[in-house]
């Protein structure tokens, strides 16, 4: 067999099966392999919202798609350069997604007259017969059959046996990106402890789907994918919403806090619960409370108690807890929000990513109650922006929303995670003992604006907080005019001088100044800077900055900002940040938008740049 | 691992859990007399003023907290139980108390309130319950019963009202109890009870609102009739009540039946009261929808029921120590390399 | 006065009932069988599509109403029941059904089911129970006993849980009943019987959840054991059970014991089931908890209580009619004067 | 005596006493009897948020402020003329807002020891004795020994004649102004009906409050205030909330439809659910739920019954609507929240008057939601605004924001009110049979983008609502990207395009260009409107309009704002709506802000517009 070996920068595959077909798992593994060889890599998972939608049905279809590289890579891909099609629905739906001229890699029990009719194939459509994949090249392997016959000889079920056919996929992707099958061996021995016979029969499939790319003729080529420039340092794989959980880990541990995190579980959020669940050595208190209301006030009863309050959700749970929100601000205690982003309004589309609930964060409750909003914008940027956010609270006594969402929750990529001693201090300002004073007065406020963190048990510190409007430094509810004016102005300033501990927004990619400006903030960070990048090296005048820090804003964003002639803000809603930008800085900034639940491509910002350009 | 609270060195006085704000309720209204016996009974308890926290909801009574020279939250409408299950699950060394209305508790709280009785924290509810929204001026409350007049409700109210303590008993509460207002050594002595109890000690304290349920409870309370009309439950001696203490109750099989003592009845054929048994106490509860033959049955005050069960805190406790046990204390560094790295040089 | 309904003029049968939506639960799910046995039930009812309505929360239990071709409302989590409370409110002629899971109903719904069992609005209320929140893939509910293990408790779950029908009952529920997924023939008639009674029906219906809590209710729902362990509760029936019907349940003061049926014991000695004793029925909503003399009492099913209380949206209609009869039919003009006018000229 | 008769243009008399006092009857007769007199009138209450704070203390003092006058008049008066002080805390409380020379009315028997003591006069300070009350006529009158000497042979205990005490006071001031006592003498029989000993009471002290007037040396002067010339037409007198309440009855009455109002208690909303409970003779079903996430879900349940829902609260309660006001989005179902605004955040100033929730109103939830505001600008607009609302939402089929505040809620001015047959009529599409369709689909729009509202009940529309995102025209749950785009940008259109069916933005006073525009919304109407016809007066170049709608915008306010070179946006919060007007226009809008729980006085607006002119 004659066996080319093509060298590739970047490679995007996407694995679309049914939902059974265990396609998060491969795609899983297939980045694991990629990421510990030093591909850069990066990950979108994108499941139905139904736990197992009817099998074979395009509702059905679960994808996983990563992209990885020799290079930097910045987002999972526009286009896939394969296509791995476990059954006919996966093909229909995710066709639209391969390049021109890509690989298609079909399992062929997956296209009998049952999976072509719930695939919505008219009476004897077939696609793998009929001309209509002309444009493709199709690569067609029988894995039900191939993995039934591996495992034949071992008493196995077959339902249990067609379990294991996503391993022989792997097994031959495996062999075409040239990669060793160890860490999946490893993982076996982890994930089937115990059941020496799941090992030894997943890695029976592996082994033998690899031998099948070695042997069998369909293939022509097999790629090399070398190891990205990734900077010195030691790696590891993470997704956002772990990345999440242990930033909040981290946080505490370097301000020496307990970590109290109350939250009812809601898609996309709850894999940080079963995370922080998993950490009980940490000292985590995790409570699963009744609902996102009784969740966010355990959260602040905790933060009363002394812990760092922390309740999660994502946008209709978060809805919900807007009057505590506020309660939260008037009584400033320290508080970190967690909103992992689905599509909106309403239940809207729960697997689905959006960045619908900026304003929500920014105004969602009553009266004037200003505060701090951060979002993070890669999955491993999850790490520092929620730690950011976890500082934030408690030197400033002030809840804070971090807004993450579903792309960068569930998408993963490589981390040069730091060590613990490098990370920065956190200071919390407990206070240890009462004061000379004969009342403690709970709302006087150091140069910052911040007051102090009084906890019960200490002597002399005895207080009450609440929701009224309180009177300046005593704290003791006042309905006085001007002390009302002071106190609202006095909060707000606290949160805007935020704005002098944090860093000066800097310009990602390009000039500082220019023709246009890509103002981003979240998720579409890496369309973003992928689409720059290229433009800058075709030499248009454009520019990339990405807030991290939404409220207060960077000091010096409105100066960056009036430097370009145009101001192109992408979001995945209907133009919510631009609102913010115009509004403040009196710009004429061009929304930018795509509300599909699914995350731009950089050749959509890079046509749209183009565009304005005219 | 049972929590113990420290208690004071110098012994306090009731004045002294008493906070320097004016005390703003309607003159004459049954909550002065609450905060009275609260503070006293804190005295006589022993615990100290930093140890202790009292939360809130909203609602006239929810102004407690700003009253008492403790630690204090006045939270939000309805989540004082949720806000208190947090903090008493951070910090099981405090001596919390919750207080709260009959509209904060039963209705917008309704919820937080019988999963915080499920998951029975160490914490003492006071439930004043003057069947009315005080704080905004007289609608009426789940706790109101069916065609009570308000300014919501100028036909008569429609909704069956709650029993608070049935409603309780449902959600499994490991302690019931009732008591009122204007009978401060009852009053006092249930406070301490609940106090003891370790576990969610559910307090009923029937308060009169003055202003807009005058004498809502005054059968009950007031000397001239309350002979005949309440009951006091004690543990270990049968159901005697009456002016003379001259009637008592029998179970007529599931039944409760209002006897009079004479020669023909004794007391020992009257119910026994068992603060242990569910189903008595659930019997109890009803002595309001109960018809009895002939003769109304009394309203009972006193522990309705007691019940040993774990207490969620520590076992949130526990379970940590036990995490910390097999895998050991957390080291953040390996948390944060995770399972697979790699190292590009 | 009373709400009839019109029945169908042309005999539905239970696939009229199906809308042309695909039906997504995972293969194997309870839900399917609950499903089928509803819409055969409203076909034997012989009520008008037209005029039923589903009204959901969210979970896949709550999926339902997408399965119905009657109108349906998919609500939001938790919501189900006060979102009905206002449709029944306002169209007292519509046959409504809820449907709702253990988490959408107790967890984030606790409080708006207790205040429409109180209420009393003449609706069918369907708590698919599967011990566990299935569309957020597999946390514990309130109804997950203490030491569950899922996702969110891989130490096991540290949370009492609810006993349902025991908090219903405490919440004054009008109407009580157990069924299951896998015993088609019981669902109906329970079904039947719940929509039958005037007032708000709870059922609880186990079901199971085969992707995440794969065989929670298989003792009773599973022919090898199901015999011993499940009881049939008949109204006027002794309370017999038993694979060869030879076990029973005697009351030993209120303890309920099982006992043989042997020469020593005859039927006459047992408890005989009454739908209409609230006490008992509590006793028997707590067949989980009451350990009895060494043999586990078995568990229920059937209509525990049944008690008949007006209803909600009726007494709303009479108040209206009231008033319109004292002031006669609001006239628009007079209420846009007021009481005192005056003239500029 | 000397009887000198003075004529006034307006007067503004303020009425303060302890809660016990009976200030808000005593003001609400004043204001009665002037108003049927023919003046203009416009009220504002104030009182504590305690039921019955302390007695005799500041925090117990409860005012009712009244601006009466025979030209228009436009606010309750910035400064008050006449001071009626019950006692020493009333007057300390009262006496700024004052003007210089204006003339405090005393009950002495409310300047004792214990009430001086009480409203925290120290040791021996009394401000009758000392000369601190220079710069007022202070007339001194023992109103309590006056009222128990008039009493003292009724045998009514000294508790109940000291009730009457009020009546007294009121009594001389109708002989001030030169007033019948007759509307307040029919009030009386009303009031106490069956109870002749109260009527004989209260009409004997009040008469013998008048006779004081007339036969007491100390007053020198009597005034007088003409009617006011108001349009022809017939008049009543009308709270905020009132017409609110009635301006939902007059809808439904037009619309041919049931009014469902789920509602839970709230300050300053709950009195528009008691004014409607006396109505259920209009069939109005009012419905007070266990909190506000059922009272909204209820009336949405009702809505989908084919009644119009509605639902009320003040801004905390709002918050917790949030979840449910995207999902009434999402199902476009015709629903009215109101909210009857209060000082915020969180529980902050229940009684006291605030704009601060508009931007919750407009993105208090999550996803992109967009969903009608609409804001009254005086009690008696609450009529015209709640019908507009109402109409909106079942001519839209969407929920819609009226956004009334305490201010307006509890004030209250003369009303020319409608005639039934005159209201504009309200057409209600309900569709009363199944179609051709085989499959009914609810989801299909005619050319405003409004879809029809089918009713259960009706054979053939049987159809399925849900807040997961819908298949365009069917409402089939949908997860596809495209169909999401379409969905979130039709529902967006639907309501942008309500614009065509409001009037343009008129300009309220001065010329349509010029210097300055004051841009206000809802209750700063009259202190705008006064300001700006005295500015305008002045010869300076100013104009007012005052937007009613506040989403969608009229389609003209962006031409309207650009002919001005300044524009300035008075807001009783920290700075709402000038970020949407600055955000939608790109104008350099100026914010003038008041955040002290009390309305803006004309005075405040005229200084500031001066001020910007420079
Ligand atoms: C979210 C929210 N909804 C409503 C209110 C208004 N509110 C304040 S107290 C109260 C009810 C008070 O009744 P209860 O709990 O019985 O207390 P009481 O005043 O009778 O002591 C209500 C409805 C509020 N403050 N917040
Ligand atoms: C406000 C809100 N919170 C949380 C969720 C996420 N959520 C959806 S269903 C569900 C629980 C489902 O459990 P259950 O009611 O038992 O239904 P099941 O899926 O088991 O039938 C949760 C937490 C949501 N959709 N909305
Ligand atoms: S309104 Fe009633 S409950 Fe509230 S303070 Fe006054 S008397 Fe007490
Ligand atoms: S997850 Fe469980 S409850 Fe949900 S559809 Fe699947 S089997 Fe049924
Ligand atoms: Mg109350
Ligand atoms: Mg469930």
């Amino acid at each position: 067999m004659v066996e080319t070996k093509e060298e590739k920068k970047t490679v995007t595959i996407l694995f679309a099966g049914d939902s059974g077909d265990g396609m998060q798992l491969t795609g899983s593994q297939f980045t694991n392999t990629n990421a510990l060889f030093g591909n850069d890599v990066s990950t979108f998972p994108d499941f139905p919202a139904e736990i197992r939608a009817p099998q074979g049905t395009i509702a059905g279809v679960s994808g996983f798609q990563l992209n990885f590289g020799s290079v930097d890579v910045f987002t999972p891909g526009d286009n896939a350069d394969v296509l791995v099609a476990m059954n006919a629905a996966a093909l229909k739906a995710s066709l639209l997604k391969l390049k021109i001229g890509g690989t298609i890699i079909v399992n062929l029990s997956g296209f009998d007259k049952k999976n072509l009719r719930l695939a919505g194939f008219l009476n004897d459509e077939n696609p793998l017969t009929d001309s209509s994949l002309g444009k493709y090249r199709v690569l067609e392997m029988d894995v039900t059959k191939l993995t039934r016959a591996c495992l034949a000889d071992t008493g196995m079920t077959v339902k249990h046996i067609d379990r294991s056919k996503n391993m022989f996929v792997l097994g031959v992707l495996y062999w075409m990106y040239n990669r060793k099958l160890d860490t999946t061996l490893d993982f076996f021995k982890v994930k089937f402890k115990g059941k020496q016979d799941l090992i030894d029969a997943n890695t029976k499939v592996l082994t033998a789907g690899y031998y099948f790319g070695d042997t069998s003729e369909i293939f022509t080529s097999r790629y090399e994918v070398k190891p990205a420039p990734l900077s010195k340092g030691v790696y590891r794989n993470i997704m956002g919403n772990q990345a999440t959980a242990i930033g909040l880990i981290a946080a505490v541990r370097k301000a020496n806090l307990d970590l109290f995190y109350g939250s009812y579980p809601i898609t996309p959020a709850s894999d940080i619960l079963h995370e922080l669940a998993k950490h009980k050595n940490f000292g985590v208190k995790t409570y699963q409370a009744e609902d996102e209301i009784a969740a966010i006030c355990a959260a602040i009863g905790a933060s009363f108690g002394g812990h760092l309050g922390v309740t999660t959700s994502s946008g209709p749970g978060i809805a919900l807890k807007g009057e505590a929100l506020g309660y939260a601000a008037i009584l400033e205690l320290p508080l970190v929000v967690i909103n992992v982003q689905r599509g909106g309004p309403s239940t809207g589309l729960p697997t689905k990513t959006e960045q619908s609930d900026l304003m929500q964060a920014l105004y969602g409750r009553n009266g004037e109650a200003p505060i701090p909003v951060v979002a993070p914008c890669t999955p491993s940027d999850c790490f520092d922006v929620i730690y950011e956010a976890a500082r934030i609270a408690v030197e400033h006594m002030t809840p804070v929303f971090f807004l993450s969402d579903g792309y960068i929750a569930n998408g993963s990529e490589p981390w040069s995670f730091p060590l613990a001693k490098d990370l920065v201090p956190i200071k919390v300002k407990k206070l240890s003992a009462g004061g000379d004073d004969e009342k403690y007065r709970p709302y006087v406020r150091n140069e910052k604006l911040v007051r102090d963190w009084a906890i019960p048990g200490v002597k002399g510190l005895e207080h009450r907080v609440g929701g009224l409007e309180k009177e300046n430094e005593t704290g003791n509810v006042s309905y006085d005019p001007a002390n009302h004016e002071l106190m609202v102005k006095l909060r707000a300033k606290k949160v805007a001088n935020i704005s002098d501990t944090i860093p000066d927004q800097n310009i990602e990619i390009g000039e500082d100044s220019g023709k246009v400006l890509v103002l981003g903030w979240g998720s579409t960070f890496g369309a973003c800077k992928t689409a720059v990048t290229e433009l800058v090296k075709d030499g248009v005048e454009v520019s990339q900055a990405h807030v991290r820090y939404l409220n207060p804003l960077p000091k010096n964003l409105g100066d960056l900002i009036s430097r370009f002639d145009k101001v192109l803000v992408p979001e995945i809603n209907d133009g919510q940040f631009v609102k913010l930008i115009r509004d403040k800085y009196l710009v004429d900034a061009i929304p930018f938008n795509k509300i599909m639940g699914i995350p731009f491509s950089s050749q959509e910002i890079k046509e749209k740049v183009l565009e304005i350009l005219g | 691992m049972s929590i113990k609270m420290e208690n004071a060195e110098i012994k306090l006085s009731g004045k002294d859990f008493a906070s320097d704000q004016e005390v703003k309720w309607c003159p004459g209204c049954g909550d002065y007399s609450i905060l009275k016996q609260v503070q006293s009974t804190l005295a006589d308890i022993g615990v100290k003023r930093e140890d202790t926290v009292f939360v809130s909801g909203i609602g006239c009574s929810s102004r407690f907290p700003y009253y008492m020279n403790t630690y204090g939250v006045h939270s939000l409408h309805g989540r004082a139980t949720a806000l208190a299950s947090g903090l008493k699950t951070a910090r099981p060394d405090l001596n919390t108390w919750i207080v709260t209305g009959d509209g904060d508790a039963l209705s917008i709280g309704g919820n937080h309130l019988i999963h915080l009785l499920r998951r029975n924290l160490n914490v003492n509810i006071l439930l004043f319950n003057n069947e009315i929204y005080g704080l905004t001026k007289g609608q009426y409350s789940p706790a109101s019963p069916k065609g009570t007049i308000t300014k919501s409700s100028p036909m008569g109210s429609l909704d069956h009202s709650f029993n608070p303590l049935a409603l309780c008993l449902g959600a499994d509460s490991t302690f019931i109890a009732r008591s009122m207002d204007r009978d401060p050594k009852h009053l006092r002595a249930i406070l301490a009870e609940a106090n003891n109890h370790i576990g969610t000690s559910m307090v009923e304290i029937y308060q009169n609102c003055n202003v807009f349920n005058d004498g809502a409870f005054f059968t009950f309370t007031e000397k001239a009739t309350k002979g005949n009309t309440t009951l006091q439950l004690e543990h270990g001696q049968p159901l005697i009540f009456g002016d003379n203490r001259d009637l008592g109750i029998k179970l007529d099989g599931f039944k409760p039946v209002v006897v009079a003592l004479d020669e023909s009845t004794s007391t020992d054929d009257l119910w026994v009261h068992d603060e242990s048994d569910q189903v008595k106490a659930g019997i109890l509860t009803r002595f309001f929808d109960i018809p009895s033959a002939g003769m109304t049955l009394p309203r009972p005050f006193g522990v309705f029921y007691k019940e040993s069960r774990s207490v969620y805190e520590e076992d949130v406790a526990i379970q940590i120590n036990q995490a910390i046990e097999i895998k050991g204390e957390g080291d953040l560094n390996s948390l944060l390399a995770g399972a697979n790295t790699w190292e590009v040089i």
